[in-house]
């Protein structure tokens, strides 16, 4: 057979955001292929170095479309920490949920296109819609769908009143019992594990190589969760299971996300119970002083890093942005041979692509 | 010679077809839809977006041959008109002779093979990949599914579809001797659609649009045609070969029992795309031939014990 | 089979589209809408202008009387920074949607013009 | 996840360099230890095979306001708790030697901090454009 090279984006059915690779067929086998990035490359590392810390916040939310929150709690937290102000126990917790929300509809959304890319419409079609729950919490309480804008620096922006606490218990409930539906479904789908059962495992030893983070790791056996292993207020008052499995194949990292989001859900409910009363904001000063800091934090996609040093104004001097999809992006091509033509969407949709998020 | 216009433009000819057909595409868009908590389409879109294609700009990319990419859809809509003159409706059978049910296969797997030549003469990349996949598909199917329908003939003992209703009219429908044949030709008929979850060829998000990635405007409108026709007249041969009770004495309550039986194939079709995801080109193969295709001579040979 | 369970759940109800802008849509109590303004309240200090990350609004300034606050809805982030910003409580979000335009360049709101007499 | 002890991981750097190294205290919620830009790949090849420390979490590089001659790389590493290794490179001629080779994790870190920085790494082929333009004309956008 002739070796053809098809070029699979920058716009491609298969991708929801522009990224453009070359892979290499023979026939039904895919032999290799190289991996471009840079078509969502905004600048924003270089464009928060002119804007003013509060600008900033704003700025950061829109690296990510899908965990925008988690990005911004993570700047706030280490802008905070250099300011050294304690924010209040409320702000963190509040914090905590939206951050919890958001890898709940991050996952079912991961699902949804998992489900899409082997031809299961019908379960892309229904996680969708469960996602949406998420994401009327999220839109109910703090004003935006995906931007939220709930951070601000020294706290969070809204109070949480007792009937909006009841709501999303109610909604989390609801949630768990979809989700649970949506799990039996997916467990009991034949096809969809003939699809992604044996498709491109991957060895801890090569995740450990590759520095892989998130889901995809803990799907191979690397057992890393930040909010466990170097947990951010308020994780450190939180108890949650970390699962993880030892397979490493695309069918792992479907069950990975899948229980995670029923832990999540679970957590929720925890935060909820545990929240204290109090303040949710404290003042902050608008310039920063000297210092430097390095935070992480786990983002649904894996480690989060933030690199942050201040001269002493009131715009950042270098701030610098680790997402997790970056390396998983990097293990692509490496998955990309002797598998069919038919994986190329269960791979690249197994790594959980963000190509925002990588791109900046 | 009137009569014979009559039979060829409007009824069971090329008017009747091309409603059945935009019926059927309403119906299970709007079914798919259903299934999975949307609204879907209203009534008039499938003619709205034939009309749409029809007056879109007709675009091919360079290197591709015109000629040969204009006159397979033309072909393929010639031959599975043709086909349908030969296939019963509702009992009403003006063309009917000894052998035309294989005359009918014949003519309806005209589509597939000029569908794969779509893919070649298009040069696109996706377009050539999907014409391979189009055609591994069609030797994973096209056994098991004529093995299949050689079973209602062999029962009734003439290759007539005619004389296979009248003797379903005798013995009962032939679903109830043979159920596995009937859900092998249903699988057939999917795969022979290109159907959600037989769509192999034509997987969005594996290559694009298949071997019909590079057709645009009247072209396209044309394809889309002969694949909704397909799938009425396969619906219509599998409600006439297994489901019986068509060719009755009152012609109104054949025509009553004809739309029910189709209505029911449809759903089926709808639902099956609606809970099945995609299987891998090799992954049908292995089903092609290692499962259907020993379950179809099974059946063979059930029939024929029955008959001796 | 429980996917079939769940698709003939799915068939029993209704759909559930939102067939906005044929029928209601619920926006919730919270929701960033589009921007007005308190002129009663605005004293024209510029704290809104200042934190914008958007440069979605504009001061001119000709003297502390006289003086025009301009709002750029197509370059509007709606995060509420303003909202945020403002110490006199004047500049907020609605709960109303933004209608679309088909020209963003032109597109200018005057939140408020004081000319000093 | 293996916590390293900082003690024993400082004293075995200190073996590798031969000298000892100076510890960097201006980062919050981190571990910085500057080390010469040659025994980089040293250092990580200990800190890999007596360790097994190999999640690096991202390369930063940066120039510093109050010293504009010096482009300062740090290596973020997660060991059990947060740990970076800083190398001070001269801004005239930014040579580091590569990691991708024995951590192939580093790949797309080293792409974007030469692209970024104009660092080049040295055993690495020429890099191809990662997030800038094709036609990118202007150099490295940070300098």
């Amino acid at each position: 057979m002739n070796k053809i090279s098809i070029p699979i984006g920058p716009q491609h059915p298969l991708l929801k955001e522009p990224l453009t690779m070359n892979i290499d067929i023979s026939g039904e086998r895919v032999l290799g292929g190289t991996l471009r990035l840079g078509y969502v490359h905004r600048g924003i590392e270089r464009l928060a170095q002119q804007k003013t810390y509060v600008q900033n916040v704003h700025l950061i939310e829109r690296i990510c479309g899908i965990c925008s929150h988690v990005h911004t709690t993570t700047f706030c937290h280490a802008v905070e920490t250099l300011l050294g102000i304690d924010v209040p126990i409320r702000a963190q917790y509040i914090r905590a949920l939206m951050c919890e929300l958001e890898r709940v509809h991050s996952h079912l959304l991961w699902l949804g296109i998992i489900a899409k890319h082997v031809g299961l419409d019908t379960i892309f079609m229904h996680t969708w819609h469960d996602r949406e729950l998420a994401l009327d919490i999220m839109e109910e309480v703090s004003g935006g769908r995906v931007s939220h804008a709930a951070n601000q620096i020294g706290g969070v922006r809204f109070d949480l009143s007792q009937e909006q606490e009841a709501m999303i218990r109610k909604t989390v409930n609801d949630l768990s019992d979809k989700a649970n539906t949506l799990m039996d479904v997916i467990e009991n789908e034949p096809v969809l594990q003939a699809r992604t059962k044996g498709v491109a495992p991957l060895s801890a030893e090569t995740i450990k190589n590759y520095c892989v983070v998130g889901p995809v790791a803990r799907a191979s056996g690397v057992d890393v969760d930040m909010r466990r292993d170097h947990p951010p207020p308020p994780y450190d008052r939180l108890t949650f299971n970390v699962i993880t499995r030892q397979d490493g194949d695309a069918w792992a990292r479907t069950v990975v996300r899948a229980e995670e989001t029923r832990e999540t859900l679970k957590l929720c409910h925890t935060i909820l119970d545990e929240m204290p009363d109090g303040p949710v904001s404290v003042r902050a000063p608008r310039k920063v002083p000297e210092g430097e800091v390095v935070v992480r934090s786990e983002a649904p996609r894996g480690e989060l890093l933030y690199y942050l040093r201040s001269d002493g104004s009131e715009n950042p001097a270098r701030l610098k942005v680790r997402t997790p999809t970056l390396p998983a992006l990097n293990l692509i091509p490496k998955q990309l041979s002797a598998i069919h033509v038919a994986d190329i969407p269960v791979v690249m949709a197994g790594v959980d692509l963000c190509i925002a998020c990588a791109d900046r | 010679m009137i009569s014979g216009l009559f039979y060829l433009l409007l009824f069971p000819g090329l008017l009747f077809q091309v409603i059945c057909s935009l019926f059927f595409e309403w119906l299970d868009r709007k079914l798919l839809a259903r299934f999975q908590r949307r609204v879907g389409p209203p009534w008039f879109q499938p003619l709205a977006d034939l009309i749409k294609l029809f007056s879109k700009e007709d675009l091919l990319p360079e290197g591709a041959n015109d000629l040969v990419a204009t006159l397979l859809p033309l072909i393929s809509l010639s031959a599975v008109l043709t086909a349908g003159l030969y296939i019963p409706i509702a009992g009403f059978t003006p063309f009917s002779f000894e052998g035309d049910l294989i005359v009918i296969l014949f003519l309806m797997s005209v589509p597939t093979l000029a569908y794969y030549l779509a893919g070649v003469v298009s040069v696109g990349v996706y377009s050539i990949l999907g014409g391979s996949r189009s055609l591994l598909q069609f030797f994973s199917y096209e056994v098991p599914l004529l093995i299949a329908l050689s079973g209602p003939a062999i029962m009734s003992g003439s290759w007539s579809v005619e004389q296979i209703m009248i003797s379903q009219g005798s013995m009962g429908p032939f679903i109830l001797f043979q159920p596995v044949g009937f859900v092998l030709a249903v699988v057939g008929l999917i795969g022979k659609l290109k159907r959600d979850p037989l769509d192999i060829p034509k997987a969005k998000s594996e290559v694009v649009g298949g071997p019909l990635t590079e057709f645009t405007g009247a072209k396209m409108g044309l394809w889309h045609l002969v694949m909704n026709i397909q799938a009425v007249l396969g619906i219509f041969l599998l409600t006439n070969l297994y489901l019986g009770w068509t060719k009755t004495f009152n012609p109104l309550v054949a025509v009553v029992v004809f739309i029910i039986e189709f209505l029911v194939l449809v759903v089926i079709l709808s639902g099956a795309s609606a809970i099945y995801a995609r299987l891998r080109i090799d992954q049908l193969a292995g089903l092609g031939w290692r499962i259907l295709v020993p379950l179809s001579l099974l059946q063979i040979g059930f029939v024929i014990l029955m008959g001796i | 089979m429980s996917i079939l369970k769940a698709v003939i759940n799915a068939f029993r109800k209704t759909p559930d589209t939102v067939k906005y802008p044929y029928g209601p849509l619920v926006i919730p109590k919270g929701f960033r809408g589009a921007i007005v303004i308190d002129t009663e309240k605005c004293s024209g200090c510029g704290l809104c202008v200042r934190d914008c990350p958007a440069a979605g609004l504009e001061l001119i300034k000709e003297s502390r009387q006289d003086y025009q606050l301009i709002h750029y809805p197509a370059r509007c982030a709606y995060c509420g920074q303003c909202e945020d910003s403002c110490a006199r409580g004047a500049i907020s979000h609605s709960n109303d949607l933004v209608e679309p335009t088909y020209d963003s360049d032109e597109w200018v709101v005057v939140l408020k013009h004081q000319s000093g007499d | 996840m293996v916590m390293i002890d900082q003690k024993t991981l400082q004293k075995e750097i200190n073996n590798v360099i031969d000298s000892d190294f100076e510890i960097y205290p201006g980062i919050q919620g981190d571990h910085t230890i500057c080390i010469p830009s040659v025994q980089l790949k040293n250092v990580i090849v200990m800190m890999m095979d007596k360790f097994d420390c190999r999640h690096l979490s991202g390369i930063t590089a940066q120039i510093r306001s109050e010293n504009q001659d010096v482009i300062e790389v740090l290596y973020h590493f997660w060991i059990g708790s947060s740990f970076s290794l800083m190398i001070k490179l001269p801004k005239h001629a930014p040579k580091l030697a590569e990691i991708t080779s024995i951590l192939p994790g580093a790949d797309f870190y080293e792409r974007e901090v030469a692209e970024m920085f104009g660092v080049e790494f040295i055993g690495r082929e020429e890099i191809p454009p990662l997030l800038l333009p094709d036609d990118w004309d202007q150099g490295p956008p940070f300098i």
